[in-house]
């Protein structure tokens, strides 16, 4: 019990500390220190949107960088065709890209497991060939720059892309602590645990994932309108590169899968080991892939999950605990169940 | 001399304590009836045996070699076969194909697959049918006969007469009479008494994965058996 | 049993309850209106509590809202004897309290009609003893239960009346002790396997 | 006329993605899994054979003396000493591994050969053709192509059909735990059945170099093709493998006919709408456990 108490205590202090960290960077940080920040904000983002669909909901895609491809599209159309504020465009993106992704479901449903991964690759690929090889409009092959973001000074648009980037993040990440709080979130881990047990207690399993899908991939082309928003031009290749959802599972799979902690270890030494091997591209993913290999086979749950069965600890508490105001005759409870041999 | 020596074995099914120290000898040739509820392990036993099913404790040995936790395909080239429960055929395998694969390891002996239609005429105008399309008697003589391809020494059988016609039950029964004059020791798990005790020279009741009752059946009582079967008296 | 609950769907006939015919409902709907089933392996959600587990039944088996589901969610424990193991992980639980919680899950549906798929298999004496006690208490606070049992004894304290069964045909209905000194159970039961056992 | 010979041509296409399909076909149908590094592997295959032609002077296909049997025991070693490791794990511990596979060979690739396009020197078989009518000729090496492919279907089907190695693989299919009562050890099928799609990845990969040029970043797109091949046709169905071939090719020719930027996306919608109308394939063959 104490060490759930503290843990938790580390946890709320944690959070305050970063919290204001990071709001007061606009005010005396450098442009490298912001862009920094925001990276490293959208690749956490990204990484608990595919955990809150993979390790809770067991949806393995592989094909997000599909989506993340289409919010940044969503973000040149609503900006530079249809006159929307850039920055109010980044989080209608991901509107446009959760409506695409519900109807989406209706075939990528009818395959189970490995095939439903591949079956989001080839979703990917049909949306990225679509945005590229027929409509000129959208810049085919070379892509199409952002031009609006172009009319705010240097400093004003970093600075309004950073508190973009940290709304849109802390909001995702409240939303998704707090789905997993709610019954929806019993009802996600419950699936995650046993599909036939969770609908023996009457939970909608087919419409709970369907959910988690479309929040997941809506989340995901938010995030990709604020990625390509960050660096001004859009172009296919990059938007809509494999490479997303690699650095994405490497993240969530080294952290541990089905937690909220998990990702953040994840990012973590992800950027890390990104520095140290700034440069040499093919060789961090040849050692990103090696590891996610490696965890597998030695450490499945990932080293917050090495944490977690070490210590019993959690700094994000999603559990629901026994309230303190139902405790309240435990003697009568407690001697009919010592008679309970086990 | 004691084909099989099975010695205080555990076992488990995930946190369920299945078996809980049992103990029996199998002499050569001879035929032993394991009944008991469901769920008395008597399943569990034989599978614990045949290698199917990790052991937990205990030792077990053939022909004094002990053979515990050995992986069942090596177990089934040493001479152990099961007729598993539920018979398992291979859908899409036709009924000579399941029977050839059972002789996978190309264990010498009598049984051939000549030898096996002779003992099973009904299966030769069923051979080349896909085993999904079998009735569930034809089904039983399948799996029967896979096991006896491997020509083994020991061979468990677990409720063979399971759902089956009385008809039927009489006919398969009637072929343990050639599988045991080819000299295979055999341990048969039965829910049906009377059945069993016409072909076992033993008997052993389990009940809460623990032995009840063991012995030669004519000299069992009633009562004594109406116990060991059920646990409290009913 | 399987069929009842959804999980298996059947082949001819059809199946009513409360009057209303439920063959097309899928098990999660079937659990909705009122029906609830222990299945014979246990099937926790092993990396919830035990207190999580029946919250999460309580939602949405039940229809409550969060603050409603913990009331239902600690009765039900405490009913089950489970209420010192709240915080533990489900994974960690033996058999009789896996037994227990599935047992508590079904109920915090708020079941009309309770399926006990051979719950007592694989327990001690003692725990079996604790657990009909439990399924009696349940009994008397007005939900019909069927209990499918092999183990005879556990079930004869306890039930009002006795449906036997042989490899799906029915072979004798009534009150234990019709059931259980006729001719056909005597003759069944050791030549076959299952009787289904249920009271109303 | 033109329909014609778009679709002669499709139909040859398809005989290399025949090919494509049936390594993928026999790991699902007898492992329930699918290698997500299928398309990287046929890649590195091409590669390892420019190797073979380069340094021994042999040409391409006489490399598959060398590359068949290397390939079969690469296929081999993966299975026993990675993904037979957490076969009890359900299927994320495999996707990973063999998405984290991918990632590794496409990018170790890229640091050997660079990202140039590189092809097979398979001399004057790149040029030859049949005549068919005034000015339409079918190449040679397509034929051939399309020719090894029903070569191998057909020498596999005798394989499962005939052999009883062949009858072990099926039980295994079926039911992996009785069949070990049997005397059969499922992990060491499944490492063969992993050898043996490496062996035909082999083949592919000798063809797709003579046939196209290749680059250290195609394989993604190799595996979507075998992947849309294996849906097609009726997962895990080797029956369903030619169909499915056939009809991709043919759906990709006619695409590209039309317009050429259409050629890839034809395949995918044709794909989509075998899922979205028959969701188990045209020829479902194995039956689904799940």
């Amino acid at each position: 019990m104490t060490y759930r108490l503290r843990s938790h205590w580390i946890g709320l202090v944690l959070l305050a500390v970063s919290i204001a960290f990071l709001v007061s960077v606009p005010a005396w940080g450098s442009g490298y220190l912001k862009r920094t920040i925001v990276e490293f904000i959208y690749l956490l983002a990204l990484a608990q949107a595919w955990n809150l669909m993979a390790g809770y909901g067991g949806m393995l895609s592989i094909g997000q960088q599909g989506w993340l491809g289409i919010g940044a599209y969503a973000l040149v159309v609503l900006a530079e065709d249809l006159g929307i504020n850039p920055f109010l465009a980044i989080p209608l993106a991901g509107l446009v890209v959760a409506a695409l992704a519900w109807p989406s479901t209706l075939l990528l449903f009818r395959l189970r497991g490995a095939y439903f991964a591949v079956g989001t690759w080839v979703l990917a690929e049909v949306l990225r060939l679509a945005v590229t090889a027929n409509i000129d409009w959208l810049g085919g092959a070379k892509g199409r720059s952002v031009r609006s973001l172009m009319n705010y000074d240097r400093f004003m648009r970093e600075n309004l892309t950073y508190i973009v980037c940290l709304l849109l993040a802390a909001g995702g990440l409240a939303a998704i602590y707090f789905a997993l709080r709610s019954k929806t979130g019993l009802a996600l881990t419950a699936i995650r645990d046993s599909e036939p047990g969770a609908s023996g207690v009457g939970i909608k399993v087919l419409r709970t994932k369907r959910f988690v899908y479309v929040v997941a991939s809506g989340f995901t082309g938010a995030l990709g309108a604020l990625i390509y928003a960050n660096l001004l031009s859009v172009s296919p290749d990059a938007a809509f590169s494999l490479n997303w959802t690699a650095y994405v599972i490497f993240i969530v799979v080294i952290g541990g899968v089905g937690t909220l902690e998990g990702p953040i270890i994840g990012t973590a030494v992800f950027f890390l080991l990104r520095q140290f091997l700034f440069g040499f591209q093919e060789w961090s993913l040849i050692i990103f892939g090696g590891i996610a290999v490696t965890v597998m086979i030695v450490a499945p749950q990932g080293l917050w999950g090495l944490v977690k069965q070490r210590f019993d600890f959690e700094l994000l508490p999603v559990r629901r605990r026994l309230p303190a105001r139902l405790i309240t005759e435990p003697s009568a409870v407690r001697a009919a169940d010592r008679l309970d041999p086990a | 001399m004691a084909v099989l020596e099975v010695e205080d074995i555990h076992a488990h099914y995930g946190l369920f304590h299945a078996l809980k120290g049992v103990s029996l000898e199998v002499a050569s040739g001879d035929v032993l009836a394991i009944v008991g509820a469901n769920g008395a392990g008597k399943s569990t036993l034989l599978r614990a045996i045949c290698g199917a099913l990790p052991v937990t404790g205990g030792k077990v040995a053939m022909n004094g070699s002990s053979i515990q936790n050995q992986p069942a395909y090596e177990l089934n080239a040493l001479g152990i076969a099961l007729v598993p429960e539920g018979r398992r055929i291979f859908p899409s395998l036709s009924v000579e194909d399941n029977l050839v694969l059972g002789g996978y390891r190309g264990r010498k002996g009598h049984w051939t697959l000549q030898r096996v239609y002779e003992l099973f005429p009904e299966l030769v105008k069923r051979r080349h049918n896909a085993g999904l399309d079998l009735s569930g008697g034809e089904q039983q003589m399948v799996a029967i006969g896979r096991a006896l391809m491997s020509n083994p020494e020991l061979i468990l059988m677990d409720e063979i007469s399971l759902g089956l016609a009385p008809i039927v039950v009489e006919q398969i029964y009637r072929a343990m009479g050639d599988i045991t004059a080819q000299g295979a020791t055999v341990l048969l798990v039965e829910q049906d008494l009377s059945r069993a005790f016409t072909v076992a020279q033993h008997v052993c009741f389990l009940l809460e994965g623990r032995v009840s009752l063991r012995g030669v059946p004519s000299a069992l009582g009633d009562q004594e058996m109406m116990t060991a079967y059920f646990g409290a008296s009913v | 049993m399987k069929l009842v609950a959804g999980t298996v769907s059947l082949s001819a006939g059809s199946i009513h309850f409360d009057g209303r015919k439920i063959d097309a409902l899928r098990s999660e709907d079937r659990c909705g209106i009122g029906i609830s089933r222990t299945s014979q392996v246990p099937q926790p959600f092993v990396g919830m509590t035990v207190w999580e587990n029946v919250l999460t039944a309580a939602c949405h088996g039940g229809h409550h809202d969060l603050a409603a589901a913990e009331e239902v969610a600690y009765s039900c424990l405490q009913r089950t004897g489970l209420l010192d193991r709240h915080g533990q992980l489900a994974d960690a639980l033996p058999l009789m309290g896996r037994k227990r919680l599935e047992l508590a899950r079904a109920l915090a549906c708020a079941p009309k009609l309770l399926l006990l798929d051979e719950i007592a298999g694989g327990l001690s004496d003692f725990e079996v003893k604790d657990l009909v006690a439990l399924v009696r208490d349940i009994n008397e606070s007005g939900v019909a239960v069927v209990w499918i049992e092999h183990i005879v004894h556990a079930l004869l304290s306890v039930v009002s009346r006795v449906v036997a069964m042989d490899l799906g045909n029915l072979i004798a209905d009534g009150t234990p002790d019709e059931v259980i000194n006729g001719p056909a159970f005597k003759q069944a039961y050791f030549g076959d396997k299952i009787a289904t056992v249920g009271m109303a | 006329m033109t329909i014609i010979y778009t679709i002669i041509n499709g139909i040859l296409l398809g005989g290399l993605y025949t090919l494509f399909g049936t390594g993928l076909a026999l790991t699902f149908g007898i492992m329930r899994t699918v290698n997500l590094a299928h398309g990287d592997m046929i890649v590195f295959g091409s590669f390892m054979s420019l190797l073979i032609t380069r340094f021994l002077g042999l040409p391409p296909f006489i490399s598959l003396v060398v590359l068949i049997p290397a390939m079969f025991l690469v296929g081999q070693v993966l299975q026993h000493a990675l993904l037979n490791r957490t076969l009890q794990q359900g299927v994320m511990p495999s996707v990973i591994m063999t998405f984290g596979l991918s990632v590794i060979l496409q990018n170790a690739m890229l640091l050997s050969f660079s990202a140039d396009r590189a092809s097979l020197p398979i001399g004057s078989l790149a040029t030859m053709s049949l005549p068919l009518s005034g000015d339409f000729a079918i190449g040679v090496l397509p034929l051939i192509n399309l020719a090894t492919a029903v070569l191998v279907l057909y020498l596999l089907h005798l394989f499962f059909r005939c052999t009883m190695m062949g009858r072990a693989f099926r039980a295994t299919s079926d039911d992996p735990t009785t069949v070990e009562l049997m005397g059969v050890s499922s992990r060491q099928m499944y490492a063969l059945a992993m050898g043996i799609a490496f062996a035909v990845i082999a083949v592919s990969a000798v063809f797709m170099g003579a046939r196209t040029n290749f680059s250290p970043l195609d394989g993604p797109a190799r595996l979507i093709f075998a992947f849309e091949v294996v849906i097609i046709g009726g997962m895990g169905s080797l029956k369903g493998v030619l169909a499915g071939g056939l009809i991709l090719g043919i759906a990709q020719a006619l695409g590209g006919a039309v317009n050429p930027a259409w050629f890839q996306l034809a395949g995918h919608v044709a794909t989509l709408l075998v899922l979205a109308v028959r969701p188990s394939g045209l020829f479902p063959e194995t039956i689904d456990r799940t």
